[in-house]
């Protein structure tokens, strides 16, 4: 899956904007949204806040988790622990990207917001890398995975589904002709 | 401008009575991004969705009527065409997926649907049945004409049924439990180790081989991410 | 990084073929070192080594592993088909030891695809050799991994060279999906770009001109 | 007509339109574009963006687009000439016209349909009046019908009062002088009024306006209009007042713009661009190279020195010396010079430079910082975007290069502005390279009324000079130097003109004028006439079909003569 | 050896990872359809010598014969799907009108393979509903926005977007149009979209 398409899930999440106009309410297909009053916050999700935005239309609230001190919280306990730690939200990366690339005037801190989701993001794939390796060596059938966002799946999905794949097969030749694979050659 | 883009269409006057409760816009597109993403990346070509495929376009070209009559430039009409795009976008991806599954594994899908008995849902709607078979004849056609008939007669012709790779159900999947489930049999990697039982609970994710929960995928308990 | 609409039919991996898969035909061209168990009459002009008509009987030669598949019959022996010496029990305790040191591209690029295949031909030491295969997967599993990841910032070329194709193939996947997300973090992976197959083709008609 | 809400008569009258964008290359066009585009990304408004080097690409683009649009906005191109006398067009087609160039056609002035003018009124126009100009047709009737007097110019109609005494036949003579009177009088009022051309007020200033009286202004689009108002400072083509002017608004805009996010909490992002006033020295992209190379490649210290001559370099040295720079440190790149002597870099060179007579080393600039090492000044990115205009490198069109220059403008693409940024260097030096060599061996000779200048084929970097502004910053270099190393009192006042080989195969020059150089002078320039009359009168083969009349092109043949009617007319 | 051609067709085509298309290669082709059918011929002859003078010790040359002819089927048949899927991405990638430049690499078969295909295709995707069903060559990326900046890299002539209106794709121009119209000519390189 291209991680534009990840970007694209994490686009329906909802996030509080303050609109420069007004609107009555609108019967979207996917649900029904405002209305827009100029100065009043009113929640829409993440696609429409950023074209709005900028369509200079509104300015955008940032999520309470997108918080520096609460982010730094966040980056201790991760590098504390060696499981993954519940994150505040499954698309925290994708929408501290959205948000800081065009909303980061809207955004108190957006530098060190952007470097602390980084250090969190770095922490928790290196974990990912050697949950995936352990995963391997003990030939498990079965692991537990919660907490992990659709982001940092995606990242390593490829190639860590294809080798599981091989693996599988080239122990299959482990009981020839059992494999559920018909034996059949050429 | 009348408010042409009132409360989009409910589905409760759809025509023949579907067997799923009724859906609502809302979760209709739900349901959407659900098959899409299993069809994505389930292995083996999933049953199919037409009836979700049809209301979602009745749904698109519906409120693509109602644009044509409002301005352009009006800010309502940029936001619904927005949705619409994405919306769009989901089912083609969705479709495209799909598609691509049938042309990877064509002898399989068709030989599954000759010998699929009457009463069981079908994986190919009749559209995809069409194509895969236009598929099959095509591309025989092809093989025989440039190279199989000039070839002696005991090799001009070639199995796809062997010649094309089945889908692989022992690989792996992420997924996501939607519906909490009990005792799931998992089997062992090595002979040295024995079968053992994994409780799915609900908002779960695990990895696992794709065979142990396909049932689980069709029936929507899990979802694969 | 655009969604590559070409998708060739992948190589089986273990010991089942593709039929239709270009990397599996490849491999089944390696060489085996065999020994006829019985004559092949008419067919002396293959053997280089001797003028007769036929191919007499116990003669070493190197067949293709498509020939040695085809010939190889548990009943009525028509050829005996040895180890090559990569799967032989030496290299397999060097395998054991440590398993990243080996360069498996100078081994005979297709390291697993053909260990996996001999398994076809009845040998006591099959077992050890499927186990050592599947171990050495393993145990290089980590450093492909991190590499495919650029965790280390060394120089990449020298670690491809010394991967077998399955090897380089998942690095390559590994590879594949930090560029896109890379690509994705830089904000340019929602940029419609041109098909590569267009792009090449441009390129390809220049040099064409110039060649 | 003029517009005189240029938000009500000309955006909302375009926002749920299709337009066409026919933008001329230079870099403040270039800007306004910039803000042009921003803005109509922000409504939607769908557009085709056509760049167009002369009249020649201006007609052919409104033929291959008139059928689909019918709003037409035009920028720096179009006012200094009958538009609708040029391109013919359908009774619906509206052009909406942005241009710096001055005077405004009359015509394009009194036209209340099709025209609309985004030029702002307090530029000095001196548009005369419509009657001095135009008479109604109503007393244009034959001679034999006495519509009455003058003066009433009554409006019922003039056929029901006929009667016919001598009276009559004075009157008809006397209306007859009048009307011969009036038309000398409309020919001296045109012939001043269209003598000199000059620029007014930057359109990407105007579009900035726009922008803000829309709330719409981003900080990108005050950078683009700083840009735009430094490529008139840089290529001279406003009054140093009009320039302290300008910037002193701008001056406010940034200082609204920085105080915006200052009530938010403390930091902004560092990736938000940050535009600071500043005063600066006038050495070109001293940031950018070795401050050396800075002071010898700029035109203003070159010229106080005298750097093409031997007491010149002696002189240079003393300057260094006087300042008290380690040469290794003046030879260094400017961003590795020790961090000590850059601090207070500013003050050392300005102090030196009052002792060596450089008074006004200090100029009003603006400068920008974006991310951890992004820092420009305003005529840095000017020179980058003309060198990359104007690149006589790659066998490229010149659309392609109008549209790597509009990239470099945009913050995505530092890359591009730093290619940019190296042309404009080799460029700089090719201008000092080629001032000096034509002062050394006296190329420019004294025609009487004007000096001039030939660049033979074969000069090096003669294909950089076949570009119009590229020539145009030679001439005006090489004049300044010129007045400074001659001693003949009256060569210092002349105007200069300047001819480089254009195109070899059809064997043509391109030739320019600019007037001479004085500190009162008021960048009016008469060679747009002149250059029109003198090559009617020899009928020489030009083509003047650069939107500054003052540049055109001639078959070298013809140079002859040409010159030769120039001086007697201008004698 | 045998089927040393068959398997240099397939090196050719594998060298190209990228999904290129190569020109078809009509005589590799033909040359190792000569070589089954010499194969065959001489296993027909030893068959009937085995088995009217019994002589049992062919059956391994036969044997040998039938293998390559096995590999020459499964090499020949391999090279002509892969190339087939090939052309399939073509249709997705480029779209359904292929440039001369490619259409000289492909035979008279895979031309009308290409046209079947897409006709297949574009009855599927009409019977999508809607009055002109759905064409899911497009939509390949997310959307991001409605309208794009595009810039045309060469002369194309008129392209006709929405509603009837017209616009001129002459080289170097820019348009801000809407995204969904211009995927197709992206895709294509007769436009390249531009990030502000």
């Amino acid at each position: 899956m291209d991680p534009s398409e990840v970007e694209f899930l994490a686009e329906k999440e909802m996030v509080k904007i303050i609109p420069n106009f007004s609107l009555d309410k609108i019967y979207l297909i996917g649900g029904d949204l405002g209305p827009f009053n100029p100065g009043l916050t009113v929640e829409v999700p993440v696609w429409l806040a950023l074209n709005l935005k900028q369509r200079q239309k509104c300015r955008i609230v940032p999520p309470e988790w997108m918080d520096a001190d609460k982010l730094e919280e966040i980056r201790e306990q991760e590098r504390r622990e060696d499981t993954f730690t519940p994150i505040p939200s499954l698309h925290y990366m994708e929408l501290t990207k959205l948000l800081l690339n065009h909303a980061a005037d809207n955004i108190p801190r957006a530098d060190e917001i952007r470097t602390l989701v980084k250090d969190i993001w770095d922490t928790r794939i290196a974990k990912l890398r050697l949950s995936a390796d352990s995963f391997i060596n003990q030939q498990e059938a079965h692991a537990r995975l919660d907490n992990l966002t659709l982001m940092e799946i995606n990242t390593t999905r490829t190639f860590l589904l294809d080798s599981l794949n091989c693996m599988y097969k080239l122990r299959s030749n482990l009981q020839p002709g059992s494999g559920s694979g018909k034996a059949h050659d050429y | 401008m009348a408010d042409a883009l009132s409360e989009a269409s409910d589905l409760s006057g759809g025509e023949e009575s579907q067997d799923e409760d009724v859906l609502t816009p809302p979760e209709l597109i739900a349901r959407l991004e659900e098959a899409w993403l299993n069809e994505k990346f389930s292995p083996e070509l999933l049953e199919n969705k037409s009836e979700l495929v049809e209301c979602v376009m009745e749904q698109l070209t519906h409120m693509e009527e109602n644009l044509q009559r409002v301005k352009k430039g009006d800010l309502k009409a940029s936001i619904h065409r927005m949705e619409i795009d994405r919306i769009r976008f989901v089912l083609s991806s969705f479709l495209r997926s799909r598609l691509q599954k049938i042309e990877k594994f064509f002898p399989h899908v068709l030989e599954k649907e000759k010998s699929r008995a009457d009463g069981d849902p079908s994986f190919l709607s009749p559209e995809e049945f069409a194509f895969a078979k236009e598929y099959l004849a095509n591309t025989e056609v092809y093989l025989k004409a440039v190279a199989l008939r000039h070839m002696p007669p005991n090799l001009q012709s070639v199995d796809m049924l062997k010649a094309v790779p089945e889908p692989c159900l022992d690989s792996f999947v992420f997924l996501r439990v939607k519906e909490r489930q009990e005792n799931i049999l998992v089997e062992p990697e090595t002979d040295d180790q024995r079968d053992y039982v994994v409780d799915l609970e609900e908002g779960s994710q695990h990895l696992m081989r794709y065979r142990t929960i396909a049932p689980l995928v069709s029936s929507g308990a899990v979802q694969l991410i | 990084m655009d969604t590559q609409s070409y998708m060739p039919v992948p190589p089986g991996v273990g010991m089942e073929e593709n039929f239709l898969s270009l990397d599996d035909i490849l491999l089944s061209h390696e060489r085996l070192p065999c020994k006829t168990d019985t004559s092949f009459p008419k067919l002396g002009f293959l053997e280089k080594t001797s003028e007769s008509h036929d191919i007499p009987e116990n003669t070493k030669m190197e067949m293709p592993l498509w020939m040695a598949k085809g010939l190889y019959e548990r009943k009525r022996h028509v050829i005996s088909v040895d180890l090559p010496k990569v799967y032989r029990e030496g290299w397999r305790t060097v395998f054991g030891a440590d398993a990243n040191m080996v360069d498996l591209h100078k081994m005979g690029p297709y390291y697993y695809g053909l260990g996996s295949q001999i398994l076809h031909f009845e040998n006591a030491e099959n077992p050890e050799i499927a186990q050592s295969i599947l171990q050495t997967f393993i145990g290089r599993f980590r450093r492909t991994m991190d590499s495919s990841q650029n965790a280390y910032n060394e120089d990449m070329s020298a670690l491809l060279e010394r991967l077998d194709c399955l090897e380089r193939a998942l690095f390559r996947s590994g590879q594949n999906g930090l560029n896109a997300f890379q690509l994705w973090e830089r904000g340019r992976a929602s940029q419609l770009t041109a098909s590569s197959l267009v792009t090449n083709y441009r390129k390809r008609k220049i040099t064409e001109l110039h060649s | 007509m003029f517009v005189t809400d240029i938000r009500k008569e000309f955006y909302d009258v375009v926002v749920h339109q299709r337009v066409a964008l026919l933008v001329s290359a230079d870099i403040d066009a270039l800007c306004a574009c910039k803000i042009l585009q921003a803005l109509f990304h922000c409504d939607q408004v769908q557009y085709t963006l056509v760049p167009v080097t002369g009249w020649q690409e201006l007609g052919t683009a409104f033929l291959e687009h008139k059928e689909q649009y019918r709003y037409f906005v035009l920028i720096n191109c179009g006012a200094n000439v009958d538009l609708l006398e040029t391109l013919q067009p359908e009774e619906d087609s509206v052009f909406f016209i942005c241009d710096t160039h001055r005077p405004v056609d009359v015509v394009n002035v009194y036209n209340d349909t099709q025209i609309k003018l985004l030029i702002k009124q307090d530029d000095d126009l001196g548009v005369p009046s419509y009657d001095d100009i135009f008479r109604d047709e109503e007393d244009e009737d034959s001679d034999g019908g006495d519509s009455g007097n003058e003066s009433d110019g009554g409006s019922e109609p003039s056929g029901k009062r006929r009667r016919f005494d001598e009276g009559a036949l004075e009157r008809r003579i006397e209306r007859q002088r009048a009307r011969r009177e009036w038309e000398a009088r409309r020919r001296d009022i045109l012939f001043d009024y269209e003598q000199y051309e000059y620029h007014g007020t930057s359109a990407a200033m105007v579009m900035f306006e726009l922008a803000w009286v829309m709330t719409k202004d981003t900080r990108d689009m005050l950078w683009w209009s700083i840009i735009g108002l430094t490529d008139q400072w840089v290529h001279e083509k406003i009054t140093h007042i009009k320039y302290v002017t300008d910037i002193a608004t701008l001056q406010r805009h940034v200082s609204r713009h920085n105080h915006r996010n200052e009530d938010e909490e403390n930091s902004v992002s560092i990736d938000c661009m940050r535009i600071t006033f500043e005063y600066d020295l006038r050495l070109a992209l001293y940031q950018h190279w070795s401050l050396y190379e800075s002071i010898c490649n700029s035109c203003y210290t070159s010229c106080s020195f005298k750097l093409w001559s031997i007491n010149g370099q002696k002189k240079l040295q003393e300057f260094l010396a006087d300042m008290g720079l380690p040469l290794k440190q003046v030879r260094q790149k400017f961003n590795s010079m020790d961090m000590s002597i850059k601090e207070n870099l500013r003050e050392v060179i300005e102090e030196s430079s009052n002792k060596f007579g450089m008074k006004d080393i200090r100029v009003q600039t603006f400068g920008v910082h974006f991310g951890f090492k992004n820092r420009f000044l305003a005529s840095d990115v000017v020179h980058a975007a003309v060198a990359l205009l104007e690149n006589v490198e790659k066998e490229e069109t010149p659309t392609d290069n109008f549209i790597k220059a509009l990239d470099c403008l945009s913050r995505s693409n530092i890359e591009r502005l730093h290619l940019g940024i190296d042309l404009a260097k080799k460029k700089l030096k090719a201008i000092q390279q080629t001032v000096a060599s034509c002062i050394c061996t006296n190329l420019i000779l004294s025609q009487g009324p004007f000096l001039y200048c030939h660049l033979m084929e074969g000069t090096p970097d003669v294909k950089l000079f076949s570009k119009p502004l590229a020539l145009t910053l030679l001439c005006k270099y090489l004049l300044k130097a010129f007045i400074c190393s001659t001693r003949n009192k009256r060569c210092k006042i002349l105007p200069l003109i300047m001819a480089a080989p254009m195109d070899v195969e059809k064997g043509t020059v391109i030739v320019l004028g600019i007037p001479p150089e004085s500190d009162t002078s008021n960048k009016k320039n008469f060679f747009g006439r002149a250059f029109e009359k003198a090559a009617e009168s020899t009928t020489s083969r030009t083509l003047h079909d650069h939107f500054d009349t003052s540049i055109i092109e001639l078959k070298m043949e013809d140079k002859g003569k040409f010159l030769d009617a120039l001086i007697t007319l201008l004698s | 050896m045998f089927c040393e051609k068959a398997v240099e067709l397939v090196r050719e085509l594998h060298r190209m990872t990228d999904g290129q298309l190569p020109a078809f290669n009509e005589d590799g082709i033909r040359q190792v359809l000569e070589e089954m059918k010499a194969l065959y011929e001489q296993n027909q002859s030893d068959v009937n010598e085995a088995k009217t003078e019994g002589k049992s010790e062919l059956i391994p040359t036969i044997k040998f014969r039938h293998c390559c002819l096995l590999r020459n089927q499964r090499c020949i048949a391999g090279y002509l799907y892969d190339r087939l899927l090939r052309i399939r991405a073509l249709r997705w990638e480029y779209g359904s009108v292929l440039p001369t430049t490619i259409r000289f690499h492909m035979c008279a078969e895979e031309l009308e393979w290409f046209n079947q295909y897409k006709k297949s295709l574009a009855t599927y995707m009409r019977s999508l509903g809607g009055d002109e069903g759905l064409d899911i060559t497009q939509d390949i990326k997310p959307p991001k926005s409605l309208y794009i900046e595009v810039r045309c890299l060469k002369d194309h002539g008129e392209f006709e977007i929405d509603d009837g209106t017209v616009i001129l794709l002459k080289k170097n121009s820019q348009h801000f149009l809407p995204r969904w119209k211009c995927e197709q000519l992206i895709r294509q390189g007769v436009l390249e979209h531009v990030i502000s």
